[in-house]
């Protein structure tokens, strides 16, 4: 059984249908990637899937449960994480807060043992702060431990949404245009750390505009334009679909 | 860093609110007060605070008290009672004044009582509520007229003109409700039926609906309104506007040259108690109190320039009797100036004769109230 | 038995007109900047005050009325420019102790030189009651409406078929946008604060014969208009003068059927209610939020 | 000395409660700093919801208000002992927030102004109407507040009951920020949308903090009023809600040092200004306007932006 099922999922918003009847599925341990020119939906894919917006038809299954329409925090506790394509840092906070707060629901989070300190729950606090250290020295971001996010560049800020989101041990985790905005060697440097990521058993969904990357690194990739599903298959197999040149061509080259 | 400033500033802080000790031999008398000079009591506090200064002022010139110079100082609470809780520690504890004279609301003055209660320093309180002086407390005194001595004047002159069936309208403040709360055990005391009981908030714009409430109310024969301010006068010209025939009664708490301006037309045929001062130049010169009422209105106006109202008389014979209490006391000592205080007997100060004893700490009785009623814009003594 | 509740509904509807001038001036502010400006009641304080200082001065009657509607604008202009302005991006509590601070220094200084005393001059033309339908209004409240539908219908038209008007909207919806497009969006900002301002005087000057001006009126005033606004969705202006007239009604109505003591507690039960059920007021616009 | 570090403000506070005596003359400024001490820890909580979770409230004064009156009603009316009556009150109170926070906390920015505003003027009109329990707009007397026999009286008594108060609410405050519960809160304020996928229940974190701060307000209500003696409606005004907010924001909003600084300065203030004769509003107003338009982050925020550029406050 697939770990991700999507089934006729549509998505209106009034009269604009921005994602329609799209299904696929994902296996364990893949590297999935959605592409599409601009406004195709993929970002509403991502929504949908992860709780943000509720769909209008269809259905979605996590490990064969189905999870449409189920609050986002909810869904963390069933080992969803994700990205986001702008960014959703908390800038109030410092980078390692950032990234414990991934660890979220692994932690005692009673108010009142909080207040007083219990010391099983600053013991875990304690362990959980080491872990975070060593998430961010996975994704390269090593000396910017006390760094408030507020003051970090923006390549690390990408990097560090994503030990953030490993931080609350996914099984499956969605990457929003991980490489937007980044140079070339940002853009190689993520390319690797996501082949690392997902060479750590973590499923990874992403949507990216990078071509050379998606091509890279995806083990499959589903291509929609205007909402719909236009082909899936290999890097090669896409690449070599007349509908997917066609749609390229035809609306942004 | 953040330590160190917030050490400073609790010093600052404290050098800033403690600059004002002079502490010599040739102490002046120190008279406390704290009023609410700003807040929704402002027009109270405000006459209060000028006529203390004018006759510190005016003593000070005249060679002071027991050959010392007064000090006035003075706090302004903002009408809230738990700042006025602070300024009265200050004024007992960092300013160790001898007396206050001050406390412009009930709820300002009831929270600092168990203070000079603690501290055993005289307080003559400016506030009208029965409160402060039921039950008697050793050191608080006070000269305004009550608001139950008002209901009894005001029944006492509808039973004259045979009105036993009244509609209240009372204002939410601490005034208006303390006066609400008298009002309605004197009708039951003097036979007098309240048919309606409506109420405004001080601030309110429009009272038209709780008079046409009271209009359309079957029976009423007279309107009672217990305020202060400028709601009244709103009153009175909604009751112009719906047309209500019927006798209209304020209390005391509008006995102001104000009041007959903001009610402009409206006002006129409005009858309520109050104090010789307002109309000190139509009283016969066989009055005992026409000296000192005009004495007080002429000093008053011709400094500020401004209309008398009966407030801040309560704050001028609230000063003399201190004065006086010093005086007979030979000193600033607490407990005797107290006992003077106490003592008072046949004082004509702005609010009428005071007779204080140890069961009456107010010393007035109901000739202390005159009826008065509005007549061509101005007031006119009744009877 | 009509004309009790034709009373008590001339009786809201003036008051309700007063929070609906109120709520425009909150309405047009926060379109052009998102601040709720917490010193819109002072607008309505200052020109009651200044009209009342001016015809004391012996000022003839317009001139008077029109120096008291430009002095609050200018001080609104003043607002904006000094205080607004240099803390535009921060947060709402920062921009709504900045302007609770204006509103203490403008009540304070109005204190300081007009004194504490309450005020009132001649209503426009008359107190001779008008009767109708067994009750009763005044000529003033007539002045008050009427002046009120001018204004909305002048502020419709400005909006919606003037070029500056939609510049303002531009403006309140992406300020960056607005500006590319080469509006002059510190000009918005300033006329903005300067109508608002403006017609919160107008409020004053307009209600003092009836209400009576003090320098403390605008708290309770400003209170209410915030509400009325949120009540009409917040930005909405035929909504702001809805909600205005709404409150007061309802406060009217409350006063005589219900309790005199609880009438102020009512808009604000109302308002609570609106809220839990239409999160954006009754005229509020539906947004989506982007990720 | 991990131990020490972390404690090492908490120490500093502790002995500067523990000096300050030293140098307080008389009973007046021991009743500065007991008043400083108490809005400290309503504006500690107060802080709690508006800096660090993002959510404002204008209607604060009205819990303030709930323990305050609970304080002076159940023992006066009812015989309660005092204790059980400030008990009861945190549980009104926080049992009121409980309630409607759910609705109100659906709302945002000037909405959720608006009704937490609404209720507080809400629980102020209720006071000031029901004048048979609650002695009306003049207020009520409170009993002195005792336990086994001893009753706390005099400024120097309270001074050590607060001050020992206020290092709880200042160790428990930062406990709760450098904690699962804490960053989760502060998490749902930096980014609603990521908070949440990150598994935290925006709605149930919002709720908790309100009623937390609800609950504290009202504690605090309750001890303002034994120690007054004295209990007017003006402690539940909208004034005092706004005065609260006013020393969270001037402090630091997401500061627990901003929150003690914005208290003890917004405390002093008034007392420094009484000397000014009719220019304190005017005073008062402009030292707010400055202060927010010159550091619209507030103080703390802004002096340690200024000489720690790339850090936060150390939670």
């Amino acid at each position: 059984m697939a770990l991700l099922e999507v089934d006729n999922l549509s998505k209106a918003f009034g009269g604009v249908t921005a994602v329609q009847n799209v299904s696929f599925a994902v296996d364990r341990g893949l590297v999935y990637s959605v592409i599409g020119p601009n406004g195709a939906g993929k970002t509403t894919l991502f929504n949908l899937i992860t709780g943000v917006y509720t769909p209008t038809e269809g259905d979605i299954r996590l490990d064969g449960r189905s999870i449409a329409g189920v609050a986002p925090h909810q869904l963390a506790s069933q080992g969803m994480a994700r990205t986001f394509q702008n960014l959703q840092i908390c800038m109030n906070m410092t980078a390692l807060e950032n990234v414990m707060v991934g660890a979220h629901l692994q932690l005692d989070r009673n108010l009142v043992k909080a207040m007083l300190r219990f010391p099983g729950l600053a013991r875990r606090d304690r362990e959980l702060k080491d872990r975070a250290r060593e998430l961010m020295g996975f994704v390269g971001l090593g000396g910017y431990w006390n760094r408030a996010a507020n003051s970090m560049p923006y390549g690390a800020l990408k990097r560090l949404e994503i030990a953030r989101a490993l931080a609350a041990k996914p099984q499956i985790l969605f990457l929003d245009e991980p490489a937007a905005g980044l140079n070339s060697k940002d853009t190689a440097e993520i390319d690797e750390l996501v082949r690392k990521v997902a060479d750590n058993d973590v499923t990874v969904v992403l949507v990216e505009h990078d071509m050379k990357m998606v091509m890279n690194i995806s083990d499959r990739i589903l291509v929609l334009d205007y909402g719909k599903k236009l082909t899936e298959g290999t890097a090669r197999e896409v690449r070599e679909n007349p509908d997917v040149i066609a749609a390229y061509l035809g609306s942004n080259a | 860093m953040v330590k160190h400033s917030l050490f400073k500033i609790v010093t600052a802080a404290a050098i800033a609110v403690g600059a004002s000790l002079p502490a010599h031999a040739a102490d002046p008398i120190k008279i406390g007060s704290v009023l609410s000079v700003t807040g929704p009591a402002a027009f109270l506090g405000d006459p209060e605070l000028k006529t203390l200064q004018l006759y510190v002022e005016k003593l000070n010139k005249d060679g002071g008290v027991l050959g010392r110079q007064l000090q006035l100082v003075h706090y302004d609470d903002g009408s809230d009672a738990s700042k006025a809780n602070g300024f009265a520690k200050r004024l007992i504890d960092d300013d160790k004044v001898d007396v206050i004279v001050g406390g412009t609301t009930t709820g300002s003055t009831m929270s600092m009582v168990p203070l000079v209660e603690k501290a055993e320093l005289p307080f003559i309180s400016l506030a009208g509520a029965v409160v402060i002086v039921e039950p008697v407390k050793k050191w608080v005194f006070k000269t305004p007229h009550t608001d139950r001595m008002a209901a009894e004047k005001v029944f006492d002159d509808m039973k004259k003109r045979n009105l036993t069936k009244v509609a209240l309208l009372s204002e939410t403040s601490g005034f208006g409700a303390s006066g609400k709360k008298e009002t309605e055990a004197m009708a039951a005391k003097m036979g007098i039926t309240l048919v309606a009981n409506e109420t405004y908030g001080p601030k309110d714009t429009d009272m038209t609906p709780q008079l046409t409430k009271i209009k359309n109310t079957a029976g009423v024969q007279a309107v009672f309104v217990f305020g202060l301010g400028q709601g009244p006068a709103l009153v009175n010209k909604g009751y112009k506007q719906l047309g209500i025939a019927l006798p209209l009664y304020h209390a005391h708490g509008v006995a102001s040259e104000e009041f007959i301006k903001l009610s402009g037309p409206a006002g006129e045929g409005v009858r309520l108690p109050a104090a010789a001062l307002l109309v000190a130049d139509k009283l016969p010169a066989s009055d005992p109190q026409k000296a000192v009422a005009t004495a007080y209105r002429k000093a008053y106006s011709e400094r500020y320039k401004e209309d008398v109202s009966t407030f801040g008389g309560h704050a001028y014979d609230g000063l003399m009797i201190a004065v006086d209490a010093f005086k007979r006391a030979g000193s600033t000592d607490k407990a005797k100036v107290r006992d003077a205080i106490e003592a008072t007997k046949g004082y004509i100060g702005t609010g009428g004769k005071v007779n204080m004893s140890a069961t009456d700490h107010m010393g007035l009785d109901q000739s202390a109230f005159r009826m008065l009623e509005i007549k061509n814009g101005d007031w006119i003594l009744v009877n | 038995m009509l004309s009790q509740f034709l009373q008590f509904l001339f009786s809201g509807i003036t008051v309700g007109a007063t929070y609906a001038l109120a709520a425009l001036g909150f309405t047009l502010i926060y379109n052009a900047s998102n601040v709720i400006n917490f010193a819109q009641g002072e607008f309505i304080m200052l020109g009651g005050m200044l009209a009342f200082f001016f015809m004391q001065s012996g000022l003839p009657l317009p001139l008077a009325i029109l120096l008291a509607i430009a002095i609050p604008a200018v001080v609104g202009m003043l607002l904006e420019k000094l205080a607004i302005e240099p803390a535009r991006d921060a947060e709402v509590v920062t921009l709504i102790i900045i302007t609770i601070g204006a509103s203490l220094v403008i009540r304070g200084l109005i204190q300081i030189w007009l004194g504490k005393g309450a005020h009132s001059y001649p209503a426009f033309s008359g107190s001779e009651p008008i009767h109708l339908g067994g009750a009763t209004l005044l000529p003033q409240s007539l002045w008050v409406l009427g002046v009120t539908a001018l204004v909305v219908i002048a502020l419709w038209y400005f909006f919606s078929r003037t070029l500056a008007g939609k510049a303002i909207l531009a403006t309140s919806c992406n300020r960056l946008a607005a500006e590319l497009v080469g509006i002059n969006t510190q000009w918005v900002l300033l006329v903005s604060f300067a109508r608002s301002a403006a017609l919160g005087a107008i409020g004053g000057v307009l209600l003092t014969p009836i209400t009576l001006t003090s320098y403390d009126v605008g708290i309770m005033l400003g209170l209410k208009g915030f509400v009325a606004a949120v009540v009409g969705g917040l930005g909405n202006g035929l909504g702001a003068v809805l909600g205005g007239l709404l409150v007061g009604i309802i406060e009217a109505m409350a006063a005589g059927y219900i309790s005199s003591a609880y009438k102020d507690a009512v808009p604000f039960i109302l308002i609570l209610f609106i809220l839990f059920f239409m999160p954006r007021g009754i005229f509020g616009a539906q947004v989506t939020e982007r990720v | 000395m991990r131990v020490l570090r972390r404690h090492s403000a908490l120490l500093f506070l502790a002995g500067l409660l523990l000096l300050l005596p030293l140098v307080l003359p008389n009973n007046f400024y021991y009743d500065i700093v007991i008043r400083m001490a108490i809005n400290a820890i309503i504006v500690l909580g107060l802080n709690l919801l508006i800096g660090f979770a993002g959510q404002i409230s204008l209607g604060h004064a009205g819990f303030i208000g709930i323990g305050a009156y609970a304080s002076a009603i159940f023992p006066t009316h009812f015989g309660w002992h005092p204790l059980v009556a400030m008990a009861a009150g945190a549980a009104i109170a926080s049992a009121i927030a409980a309630i409607l926070a759910r609705p109100i906390f659906r709302l945002k920015g000037h909405y959720l102004a608006m009704a937490t505003l609404g209720l507080g003027i809400i629980i102020a009109i209720v006071i000031k109407n029901e004048a048979a329990y609650t002695g009306g707009p003049d207020g009520m007397p409170v009993a002195a507040l005792g336990l086994m026999g001893f009753e706390i009286s005099g400024e120097k008594q309270w001074y050590w009951v607060l001050a020992a108060l206020l290092l709880f609410s200042f160790w428990a405050a930062r406990n709760l920020i450098d904690s699962p519960f804490g960053r989760a809160l502060r998490a749902l304020h930096g980014s609603e949308v990521a908070s949440q996928v990150m598994g935290v229940d925006v709605v149930r974190y919002k709720v908790a903090i309100f009623v937390l701060s609800a609950f504290f307000a009202s504690l605090m209500g309750s001890v303002t009023a034994h120690y007054i003696g004295f209990v007017t409606p003006n402690i539940a005004d909208f004034f005092h809600s706004i005065e609260l907010v006013t020393m969270v924001v001037i402090g630091g909003m997401a500061s627990i040092y901003g929150s003690l600084i914005g208290a003890i300065l917004l405390t002093a203030l008034p007392q420094a200004l009484s000397t000014f004769e009719g220019w304190e509003t005017v005073a008062f107003g402009s030292i707010l306007m400055l202060c927010m338009i010159f550091m619209p982050r507030g103080l703390v925020p802004t002096l340690t932006a200024r000489f720690r550029p790339n850090e936060r406050e150390d939670p």
